[in-house]
């Protein structure tokens, strides 16, 4: 109805056309070529149901869990109304997305990659994992979960070298992933200096397992869980404290080095 | 633009009444993100970069966001780089943009908005100043200021000393009285009043029940406070002979239609414009299908049609 | 009800923390219509009927409700069939009420409050009072009375010294400052300060793009308002030493949680009413479960939490 | 969860059983046992989808169309965001509904009965056009409609003997309602006066059909649409003024006898 060729929206409409459990979790895909063409691991989306309705009001942070040609998938943990209405989607819904966005990991190292996740923070370690080996890097992905119900994800990262903890201890290793990864590092002996971590989760669990990397000498890169409006840098809504100041999770993260993050 | 949207607010010439709320658009960042060539097919009408102040501000603890039912909480705190890096870094940036300039200035106290409205006085591509006196969400000047009819017209006096530019002045709505704020703006010499700012509001975290955002109160926008919006608008063009910008919840075209109806002369999309940036252009375009739809010729026709017999 | 949720309003033992907001539910109506025998099972801890004036009022002219974005504008005005019917007629029917009953009343001089407080002595059947100096759809008295502390001071002073009855005020939001509001009330007398009323809003007819409401402006209520009422809650409880009725927007047990760690004592329902009359039964069911998840062994050990370090 | 026995809810969840268009508007029929035998032509009830949604935030009234066996049937028609929603249920979908609610037409006079339905207001006729003719009345039911789309709905009064306006004429008679109804009096000749018009639709519409009644002096019973939020009488939101002073449309109405109503 504007001027014609004048965008009119930044969102795409993207159609799903797969929807299943996955444990507690639930595993989303749709329709976005483009997206799925330019997608880095670490990077995410801001999903909306398409539709008028209020409530929810916003999209959501949502990490890209994995990209299979032209098909953008997300992994989704129903815990507040904008998950749970995302969850609720179904085959032939419309998702309004917008993205990629955000830095994503830094890719260029070339020492072990230990990735680190938490709960629903291992969304995004299953494509990270992926284009680490691609680039012939030794992968190890350590994932710490509530219980069975969430440890489910993890058959999601095939052939993939996974080491899984529960709290509850019904699956793999009773305790939390911090743990896992001391003893992870300790295999590595010395060519732990070389080694890299990459970590998602909750912000506790972050700030545990890059103390534990930061005692053996591993650098790490987070990725950081905030509440944000709009995506793009524009609200300054989503800031993260680090040693240079506050800094937006969405434009300039959401992957920050541990070591910048003051917390 | 199509001709049946055109309209102007005082000397500025607008293709359509649609516009954005200070502090929730940015063309910079999104020109970069959203890899559009925004600076050529810029969606509003007019651009409002986020409010600057003398100094650099850091902004509030975070979180700074919270989700309500049909609403969003935050407590930004006026985070900005100050307005000596708006005037040397950002509006030199903003040369080709082709559509007018509102910038939007705040102090902590009421001098702070001369001297502010005076450095960007020297800026060519400046066409309007809005003066934020309405944040709730920093400790000093702003609301404190806001919320006092005499500093009101204070702030504003100081600035219309300063500047020649069409002057805005952005209310608040948590006051006992908001026309006599208006009414206070225009005698300190505002050309234009622009209601409303975010309504105080609170939340808890759910599970820590503790508070949500790190300053503990916040701003609410968004489609919840869209009824306190339109009383506003309509209390407010009803009491003095300036234009209004109406803004707080706006969503859909027919929002717009009404906000116009109730007084406003131009519409401010905040909140609405996180659920996607460009949303502005699609709006202006159901616009005119809506004013076809119920036999409005123009924008002028409309304005206020509220209030008429 | 379980032992948990057993709690108290100063000297009202309550059996769950979840009262009705005046106005929005209305027990011998519902009785008749609902063909339940709500007197031997009423879902709330305590009833409180709808405003009474001293005169009988018609209330405002129609269209009254008008549905927002998870709010609900109304502009009722006080409809109500006068204080000496509701003393020879209601209260009679309310003798076998098995929880406390909390009179509301509003005048339109600060001694109105004084005289209708002074009549309800008489009555045994009230346990307390609440003065509503907080309507925002009467033109006299409620609003611009419960705008200014001083006469907010007089109002409950008036009441105060004609009856011994446990007396609570109940707020507006729309002033700047309702912390000042509650400190007078508390100065003039009071025991207990109920907050919120509805926010100032106002609607269109998105068809004729005039005023909804018959009287223009409205009350806002329900989800939208619900950070307005947190925050006020929050301040409020701060601020006074007596306890908090807190309203504005609860809908779900989890609202309720967050009233009462924000600062309430107890939670009133209104609007949520309107989605089912029999809500907050269910309600106090669900907050004992959430309150169990939570670690939390009674009601006033949630009081106040978000207050504590 | 509360002291067993005690009713926690006054709506009830009815599952919907069908859903489907007729023209414009949408027929739902959902299973509420008790209120299908309990309904009497006229009243309402109040209708929400089930679920937490808080927008649309109240239940909307909603005449009964019909009661068939264990069945009651609304007829919707999509004009706002209430109606809109409860337009778009589907098969095996729930709605909370409460009533029937408030007093319904009196059915006991003798005369001829003339109906009239404007848009939607047809809805409450066909159960009601059903019952006096069980009663023995004759019933003549006249229907306006804006167009095609609307006039399908007369196809819902099978075996009823109904006449059709449409405003743009592409349906039955061209013009309004009101025009209908002058000629069906006219045609009854001196018998009128014991004639009785039932109405329903919007508020210009009734005034014009009761005023034409009243020329030929014909009583009128007219069913009128406010806004509601509580639907039993707590609120006061749903007033019309009669000569007694405001009365409420949920616990007094939605019925009115004309001659009492101020408009
Ligand atoms: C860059 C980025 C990527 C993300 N990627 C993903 C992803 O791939 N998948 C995904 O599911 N999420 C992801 N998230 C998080 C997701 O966006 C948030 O969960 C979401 O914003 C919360 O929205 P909500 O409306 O569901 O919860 P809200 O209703 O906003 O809930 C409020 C808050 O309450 C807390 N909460 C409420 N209930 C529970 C509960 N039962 N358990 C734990 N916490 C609770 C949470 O802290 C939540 O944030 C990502 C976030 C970011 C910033
Ligand atoms: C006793 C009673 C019985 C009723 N029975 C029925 C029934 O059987 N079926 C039924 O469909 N409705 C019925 N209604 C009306 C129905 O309840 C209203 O349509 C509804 O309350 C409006 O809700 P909404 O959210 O859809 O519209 P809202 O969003 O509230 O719309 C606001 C108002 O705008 C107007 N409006 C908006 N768009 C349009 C449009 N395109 N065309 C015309 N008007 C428009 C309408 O006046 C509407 O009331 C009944 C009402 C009452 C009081
Ligand atoms: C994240 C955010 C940041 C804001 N920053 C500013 C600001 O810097 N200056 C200002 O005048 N208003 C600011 N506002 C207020 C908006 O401009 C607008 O007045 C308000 O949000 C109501 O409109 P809406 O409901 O459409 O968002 C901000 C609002 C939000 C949500
Ligand atoms: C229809 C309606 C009528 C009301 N009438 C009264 C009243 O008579 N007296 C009063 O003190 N408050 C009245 N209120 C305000 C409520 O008691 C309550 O303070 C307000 O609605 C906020 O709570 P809620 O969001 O839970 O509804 C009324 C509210 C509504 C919606
Ligand atoms: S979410 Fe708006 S700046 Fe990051
Ligand atoms: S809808 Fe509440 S009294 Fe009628």
């Amino acid at each position: 109805m504007g001027a014609p060729g004048r965008a009119e929206a930044a969102y795409s409409a993207c159609r799903v056309i797969e929807s299943r459990p996955v444990g507690a979790y639930r595993l989303v895909s749709f329709i976005a070529r483009e997206m799925a063409a330019g997608a880095r691991p670490g990077q995410f989306l801001m999903v909306r149901r398409s539709g008028p309705a209020l409530d929810p009001l916003l999209p959501r942070p949502m990490s890209i869990h994995d990209v299979e040609s032209d098909l953008v998938k997300v992994l989704i943990d129903p815990v507040g109304k904008g998950t749970l209405n995302l969850a609720a989607a179904g085959v032939g819904d419309q998702f309004n997305v917008l993205g990629p966005l955000g830095n994503g990991f830094n890719l260029e190292g070339d020492g072990p990659a230990l990735l680190a996740g938490g709960g629903i923070g291992a969304a995004p370690l299953a494509y990270l994992a992926r284009q680490l080996m691609d680039r012939g890097r030794e992968v190890t992905c350590l994932l710490g979960f509530r219980s069975r119900a969430q440890a489910i994800a993890a058959e999601l990262f095939r052939g993939v070298d996974v080491h899984v903890s529960t709290e509850d201890g019904s699956v793999g290793r009773q305790g939390l992933v911090s743990e896992l990864l001391s003893g992870c590092i300790a295999g590595l002996g010395p060519g732990a200096r070389q080694a890299e971590l990459f970590a998602c989760g909750p912000d506790a669990m972050l700030r545990a397992v890059s103390a534990t990397a930061l005692e053996c000498g591993v650098r790490s890169q987070v990725s950081v869980d905030t509440h944000m409006a709009c995506g793009v840098g524009a609200c300054q809504g989503c800031v993260v404290e680090t040693v240079q100041g506050y800094r937006r999770a969405c434009s300039e993260g959401p992957v920050f080095a541990a070591a910048d993050l003051k917390w | 633009m199509v001709e049946v949207l055109k309209t102007a607010l005082g000397p500025l010439g607008l293709g359509h009444p649609v516009i954005n709320a200070s502090g929730t658009f940015d063309l910079l960042e999104a020109d970069e993100v959203l890899r559009a060539d925004l600076m050529a097919e810029f969606p509003f009408a007019a651009y409002v970069p986020k409010t600057v102040t003398m100094e650099p501000r850091a902004g509030n603890d975070p979180p700074r966001l919270f989700e309500t039912a049909a609403g969003l909480l935050n407590s930004i705190g006026l985070a900005n780089r100050g307005i000596e890096a708006f005037i040397d870094e950002d509006l030199p940036r903003l040369a080709a943009l082709p559509v007018p300039l509102i910038a939007s200035i705040a102090g902590e106290r009421t001098d702070d908005y001369g001297r502010c409205a005076l450095l960007l006085d020297e800026c060519d591509r400046v066409d309007a100043v809005e003066l934020n006196i309405s944040c709730p969400n920093v400790e000093l000047g702003g609301m404190a200021l806001g919320c006092d009819p005499y500093k009101t017209r204070q702030a504003t006096e100081y600035a219309r000393e300063s500047t020649s530019r069409f002057l805005i002045v952005k209310l608040t709505p948590n006051v006992t009285d908001i026309t006599s704020l208006a009414r206070a703006a225009v005698e300190g010499g505002a050309d234009c009043i622009s209601v409303i700012n975010t309504v105080h509001g609170m939340a808890l975290d759910p599970l820590r029940l503790k508070p949500a955002l790190g300053h503990v109160t916040g701003g609410l926008s968004g489609p919840a406070i869209k009824p306190v919006a339109l009383r506003a608008i309509y209390m407010i063009s009803r009491e003095v002979d300036v234009p209004v910008i109406g803004m707080g919840g706006a969503t859909t075209a027919q929002d717009v239609l009404e906000f116009l109806a109730a007084g406003a002369s131009v519409v401010a999309i905040g909140t609405a414009s996180f659920r996607d940036p460009l949303l502005a252009a699609r709006l202006a375009g159901e616009l005119r299908v809506l004013m076809e739809q119920r036999g409005f010729g123009s924008v002028r026709e409309l304005i206020g049609h509220a209030h008429k017999e």
